[in-house]
């Protein structure tokens, strides 16, 4: 075991470990502090942060699923003041790797908090949750269209200038991810998160009207990495050079390997966090073992290795 | 706020004991050490369903009291209603399984530390917490009263050895079916005035919860309500819970019931808001 | 139960129960029939059948996912002569209903088949399967992109007349799902099937390479019902007066009820069915008493029931 | 083509045995006087993970052989490899649980009118039918030699009763740990001459069907073999189970392994062609 080089990039980031927490799933990291050491894992990467703080949605907020659940949190978070004053400065404090993932509703609102991000000390990259409404165009999903999409990631990439790593995060929700994928890497994108999300409903039986306060939800957990795989293997076939942070549905170390044979550079844990505190220390031991077993020297080797020719060797 | 459970552990527990009480299981964890970690108002996060469950996240269950035994050490209590799939699958499991268990979670009952007039409330399941809860407040010399409501007898749950810690106990059911029929909030005006009540402890339904602090509003007495959001994960990280509580400057926030709960001042939730947007 | 008005219509076409079987998962009839009465059932949907004979795509054809399965079959079947002769004709005789579902790799094949179809007795409506690759537009899918879904139900209507039913059923793989629904109702469908299949990948962890012989594969079963929930509520929102044949994971009658809370007029059940043979009548029981129970006196009263306004009495 | 499973039929029904065979387990199923349609070859389809599982498809697995008791009637018998979530959770079951089971399912081996020599071909698990088969064949008077293989000594199924109804039996493994070591194929071509086979039934990995049937190619041989396709529903609606097969007109068509085999005729298998597009 001792022989595997375990660490990834992403962009000019590196990390350690290939395995990160997915964002909105880890609040900011200190209470999962409680079940371990946040700088065994690859990065935390923190929930979707907006300029101003945010109550989110009406509850109830989550429903659970068959393999999966549905939630509806609507962003609820302190704001990127209290963030970076206390959220940040905490996860600092313990010499976290932090990948802060930022949320805007206005191509502007994004480009203002890549502004107050630049230059902050400890974060290794900037996480773009482009899945989120666009309210100067009907409630449009920023990542269900080529266009706003890039606005966004142009925004982002003139601000921030050319240090810190920028990962466009894509919705599933579209007819064509790949050409989504392409758009933002010419919008200066340096890598993907792929994938957020899928949109789904739940109704209730009792009150016979949809079950959560925002009515539709994200269906997130197992149930989804089918689509994942597929989203990232189709991604990568594409795009081979553009790291890609995989997730949806990892729960063990088999799971992450899947999305890493697909082409994911970066594993996140989301949904199994909150059905196992120590997730994320057993898919990484898991992952470790796999690779070692597989006959892997490194992670890198096993990126998007699905994608070679059936006779290739390691 | 609290920030992060400090004394929280995940293990792999035994089930020591399984005994259908009512419509109830008395289901008996053992959990070593951790017990004298249990204050009254903690809850557990039970992962459910085995290692095929299409069921990813875990249940939350309050801890009704703890024991210590020669044979199994130290042991939490539940009392689990087979509701749906995830509590029927517990309630179904045999001693000398084992379940993966998350504890203590969330916030505790507040202990007065002079000698009070307390009043424990609880409907259904609701009363679990509470038995235990009366002990601790007699140790402190408190006066303790309880009344105890649920839409019929068998939902009651009520121990024996419970009753002797409490100085009077009602029991209320809206079928008549056991005990005086009617609401379990219908005596509590009178009785916070008669017994010069300074503190109600709550355990129930959100809706008796927020009756409880209606009657209570505008008046002296402090009222300690355990609250039951759908929780995913328990222990503060998806922001799924939350429930809007006022601060001591006024403002409203959306806290998670989970980490800042499932004890919360009665007073400070803002009952009427609760399902609905909140603006900030 | 004896009041409870169970029967639905597709159109013009009317049915005693709203429970069909989903096409492709009950093959044609026959191997069910071992199980049940299939007059017991609203209707089969019958496997989508195209002109030719086909093999499909090479095995392996099924993954199991948590919660679904994949699939890739790949339209295999007997080509649209046999499947007159003999599996119609079989279904026909048994005196089952029969909904026919077409697929084609050409706007002209679909309007072919439906010639084929005009006239043939025991047929209750036409189920249009545009979830299928166009060979014309670089392999694109039909109902993925707005224009070639129209251009086949425009040739469909053309060729059927205005008697037999056109459910044109669309794939949840789309941005916006309304846009499409809408098209093909303009375009002549009578209604809609929502969803087929979710597009997804498992990776085998031996071969390290795609599972299925196809690559990629449709993700089915109640992983995805949410996602049908959805796709379901958003085009009834839009289009209520179109009927929907709604199917995606549903395995209980409550599920069932789900989807009819949501629009559907009747239920498709597919993955289920693998699981259990009986699936059909033990969902068909189950809904009825719950229509019972929550005091309806007609399914029809029950459909799109979640989009009534809260205070709203049955 | 078969068509449908006429005697096919679903029910509850309960273990009522199970026994840890090297790395097998011998699982004994009470199905009352469906026995009396089970035959060699036919497979059963069993829903796994109990009511909240992730697992929505069923398992096949071959009836191994059929009893009769006065304490619990009618029985099936499986040989179950616990490999991977399915087959662990069946192996895990008690005595007394009860299983949903569709049965019997499939063609089974066809028996010759006359008595005629016949070696039988077990790799794994896949020796489980032949058992039952050999006790059938006896009957009618043939000869019965039995080869068995596995890649080591634990993974050989071959119960000493059933050693009874062969003529011989050999065994072979791949690590030598049991019987002769090497592949279970090398004495076939000799073993046919010698023993002047007719027919050859085989049941086990794929590969090794593939390997009798290029040994037996262009000869008068008659090879009836099990197949092992990944089934997603077994009773033949779903189309995930198919196997490229010429027909008597030389027309290769992907007919479904669940209900026009497992048992198929080998010669007729398009082997080369397995796993590959078809063209019709
Ligand atoms: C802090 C806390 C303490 C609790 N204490 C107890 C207790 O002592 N005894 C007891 O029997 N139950 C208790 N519950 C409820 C318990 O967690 C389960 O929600 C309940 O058993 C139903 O789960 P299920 O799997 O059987 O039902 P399902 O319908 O399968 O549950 C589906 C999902 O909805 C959620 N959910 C359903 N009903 C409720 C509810 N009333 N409140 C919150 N979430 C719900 C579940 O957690 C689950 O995620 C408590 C809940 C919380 C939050
Ligand atoms: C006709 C037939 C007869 C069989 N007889 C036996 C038997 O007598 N004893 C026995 O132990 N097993 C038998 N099998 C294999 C058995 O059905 C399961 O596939 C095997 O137990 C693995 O399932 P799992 O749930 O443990 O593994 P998982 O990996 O969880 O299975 C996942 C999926 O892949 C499929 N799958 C995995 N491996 C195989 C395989 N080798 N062949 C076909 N499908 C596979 C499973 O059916 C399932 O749908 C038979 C299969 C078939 C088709
Ligand atoms: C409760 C919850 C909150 C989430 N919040 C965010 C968020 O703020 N920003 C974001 O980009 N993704 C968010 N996600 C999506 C996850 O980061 C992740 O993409 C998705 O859940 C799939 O991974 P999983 O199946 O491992 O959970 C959230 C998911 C959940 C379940
Ligand atoms: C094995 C299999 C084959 C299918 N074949 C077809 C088909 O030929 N035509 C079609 O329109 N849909 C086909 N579908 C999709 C189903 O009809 C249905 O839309 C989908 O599976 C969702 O429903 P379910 O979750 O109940 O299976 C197929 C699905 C499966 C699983
Ligand atoms: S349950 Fe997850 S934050 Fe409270
Ligand atoms: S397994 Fe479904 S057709 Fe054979």
């Amino acid at each position: 075991m001792s022989q595997l080089d375990f660490s990834t990039t992403l962009g000019n980031a590196w990390f350690p470990t290939p395995i990160f927490t997915a964002s909105g799933c880890a609040s900011s990291g200190k209470e999962l502090s409680q079940f371990f050491d946040l700088r065994d894992m690859g990065a935390i990467v923190t929930k979707s942060i907006m300029t101003k703080p945010r109550a989110g949605r009406a509850t109830p907020r989550m429903a659970e699923t068959p393999s999966g659940m549905l939630n509806s949190i609507g962003l609820q978070g302190p704001g990127i003041d209290t963030f970076l004053s206390n959220d940040l400065a905490w996860l600092v404090e313990q010499k976290a790797r932090v990948i802060v993932s930022i949320a805007g509703e206005t191509a502007e609102e994004f480009a203002s908090l890549a502004r107050r991000l630049r230059g902050v000390a400890g974060i290794s990259a900037l996480e773009v949750n482009i899945s989120c409404p666009n309210v100067e165009n009907r409630g449009m999903v920023f990542a269900c269209h080529l266009e706003s999409a890039q606005t966004v990631i142009e925004g982002v990439r003139r601000t921030i200038g050319g240090d810190l790593p920028i990962i466009a995060k894509l919705s599933p929700d579209v007819t064509d991810i790949v050409s989504i994928a392409r758009g933002v890497i010419d919008a200066g994108a340096d890598g993907l998160a792929l994938i957020n999300t899928v949109l789904g409903m739940v109704i209730n039986p009792n009150t016979m009207r949809p079950h959560l306060g925002g009515r539709t939800g994200g269906l997130s957990g197992p149930a989804i990495r089918p689509i994942a795989v597929r989203a990232i293997y189709q991604v990568h076939e594409a795009l081979p050079k553009v790291p890609i942070l995989g997730m949806g549905g990892v729960s063990s170390g088999a799971d992450a390997f899947e999305l890493i044979m697909a082409g994911a550079s970066g594993v996140s844990v989301g949904t199994a966090s909150f059905g196992n505190p120590t997730a994320i220390v057993k898919i990484q031991n898991e992952l470790r073992q796999i690779l070692t077993v597989k006959g892997f020297s490194s992670l890198r080797e096993a990126v998007g290795f699905a994608h070679r020719p059936e006779n290739s060797v390691r | 706020m609290t920030g992060i459970n400090r004394s929280a552990a995940q293990l792999l527990a035994t089930i020591v004991g399984n005994k259908k009480v009512g419509q109830y299981h008395q289901i008996l964890i053992s959990v070593g050490e951790l017990v004298s970690q249990c204050k009254p108002g903690n809850f557990v996060a039970i992962s459910v369903g085995g290692p095929n469950s299409r069921m990813v996240l875990r249940r939350a269950f309050a801890i009704s009291r703890t024991t210590t035994s020669p044979q199994y050490g130290g042991a939490i209590e539940l009392i689990v209603a087979p509701f749906g799939s995830g509590s029927s699958w517990l309630c179904g499991l045999s001693e000398g399984e084992q379940i993966d268990i998350t504890l203590p979670l969330g916030t505790a009952f507040g202990i007065p530390t002079t000698s009070v007039n307390a009043l424990l409330v609880g409907g259904g399941y609701g009363s679990a917490p509470l038995f235990g809860l009366a002990e601790v407040l007699k140790e402190r010399g408190c006066r303790v009263d309880m009344l105890l409501g649920a839409s019929t007898g068998s939902k009651i749950y009520a121990p024996l050895e419970g009753k002797r810690s409490v100085n009077s106990l009602r029991i209320f059911t809206e079928d008549g079916s056991m005990g005086e029929t009617g609401r379990i909030t219908a005596p509590i005006a009178q009785l916070v005035s008669e017994l010069q009540i300074d503190v109600i402890y709550s355990c129930g339904p959100m809706a008796m919860l927020k009756a409880i602090s209606e009657i209570l509003a505008g008046g002296d007495v402090v009222h300690q309500c355990a609250v039951e959001e759908a929780m995913a994960c328990g222990i503060g990280i998806c922001m799924t819970c939350v429930l809007p509580v006022k601060d001591e400057s006024g403002k409203i926030n959306n806290l998670r019931s989970c980490i800042d709960g499932p004890v919360m001042d009665g007073s400070a939730i803002e009952w009427d808001l609760v399902g609905k947007t909140l603006v900030l």
